[in-house]
């Protein structure tokens, strides 16, 4: 499953990018999985204005994933 | 540069890279829409403060592909609830310097009303959910601009407010 | 074509029979004006049809004189309630044919709201209060336009209405 | 004094503009003065949504007038 940050997010992970082999069953349970890769992914997987989206839709922690799913976190929105 | 235009062409969308030209846009939304008697327009600049910071320029990142999907669905959203006759989306993403163009958006309607209420309802939403960040420059320093939550409240007036009956609406 | 400026060049104001060029209005309103990163434009065109009648041209007579001094008024008005950056006004008279523009408002401002509220306030006034006649043309008759109760019900809008205070306003 | 007649209201009357030589001290006895004039005067002066401005300023029926001013009579606006 493809994971993708952007933003402050991507900046702080120093990554863009990355693959996870065998997801868990929703987007809660990948943010523990992630969180658990160092002190920066801990605090950055826990911030509580962090947005998610799957298959660019924004959904949130109970969104359930399967390993064809896109999944992008990334901080809120500063367009416009 | 992506460019996406749903079947019926009243929903226009640009992301891209180079500037935008204003009277292009304009002349789009005027173009064969006899029965359109009100185009407003919205355009946003690079301005040269943000709170009371000095600012020499920004850098806009972005979702490729969503970003394309969630302005569109906005313009959706919009034409669902005010009787548009088109709407034109254009977005810049990358280097922006001071007093550059960052944003269009430009709606025509029948009735003026509808028109304003579509262009600033499309700004309300683009500024909270279109997945944008902005990278704002200041003398040495480059910081991440933090969301505001006024911006979060200019789009939750929508949430609550209903729309105003056709026949109510001023021409 | 009397066109009129006040001294501080932030406002304004054309009556005139020529069609105006909304790029050249959009650019003044967007120089030397690097600490207003938002510009609203309105346009107002001639409609094929009004009220369910075949629509073929208009006629726009005026007063001249009070309509100058009437548009700087609404404009002023404007510019005391929300902080903007400039205000442009430009309305045709004369002979107008189908999808000819009449009518360009544009105003910058800081922040995005100011913006829009300043351009809809300001046609809501001029189309109540500015002393033009509208005349339509529909196959052979011709018949002066009536004035819409919609459109004072617009305008009162704004006179209950309290100005939201600067700190809730969105960027 | 002079006094104009815009839109519907002149063509109505068939009249641009007029002169009034000793103005009555008021708006309201000016309508009632050239509403005599004859019967399409006397129904545009007494119009309900007639507007009247003195020296380019809407105002009222109670507006004083002197011979220096300029009036102008007019129907509800429509521009825009």
């Amino acid at each position: 499953m493809k994971v993708l940050f952007f933003g402050q997010v991507r900046e702080r992970l120093a990554t863009q990018q990355i693959s996870v082999t065998s997801p868990p069953q929703n987007i809660l349970l990948l943010r523990q999985e992630l969180a658990e890769r160092g002190e920066v992914w801990f605090e950055v997987l826990h911030q509580r204005d962090l947005l998610v989206a799957v298959n660019q839709t924004l959904c949130d922690d109970k969104q359930e994933i399967t390993s064809t799913d896109e999944v992008a976190f990334f901080p809120p929105v500063t367009g416009g | 540069m992506s460019e996406q235009t749903n079947k019926s062409s009243k929903i226009n969308i640009s992301v891209q890279v180079a500037d935008f030209d204003q009277q292009y846009e304009y002349q789009a939304l005027r173009q064969n829409h006899c029965s359109q008697g009100a185009i407003v327009t919205f355009v946003g600049l690079v301005r040269d403060n943000h709170l009371g910071k000095d600012v020499t320029g920004l850098f806009l990142e972005h979702f490729p592909g969503m970003t394309e999907k969630s302005l569109a669905e906005i313009a959706r959203q919009a034409m669902a609830r005010w009787p548009l006759g088109g709407v034109r989306i254009v977005h810049r993403i990358g280097q922006l310097a001071l007093n550059d163009q960052i944003v269009f958006v430009g709606v025509s309607a029948a009735h003026r009303h509808a028109a304003f209420q579509g262009c600033e309802f499309i700004m309300d939403y683009l500024k909270t959910q279109a997945p944008f960040w902005k990278k704002e420059y200041s003398g040495d320093s480059a910081t991440w601009v933090q969301a505001k939550d006024s911006d979060t409240q200019a789009r939750q007036r929508w949430e609550s407010k209903a729309t105003i009956p056709q026949s109510e609406l001023p021409e």
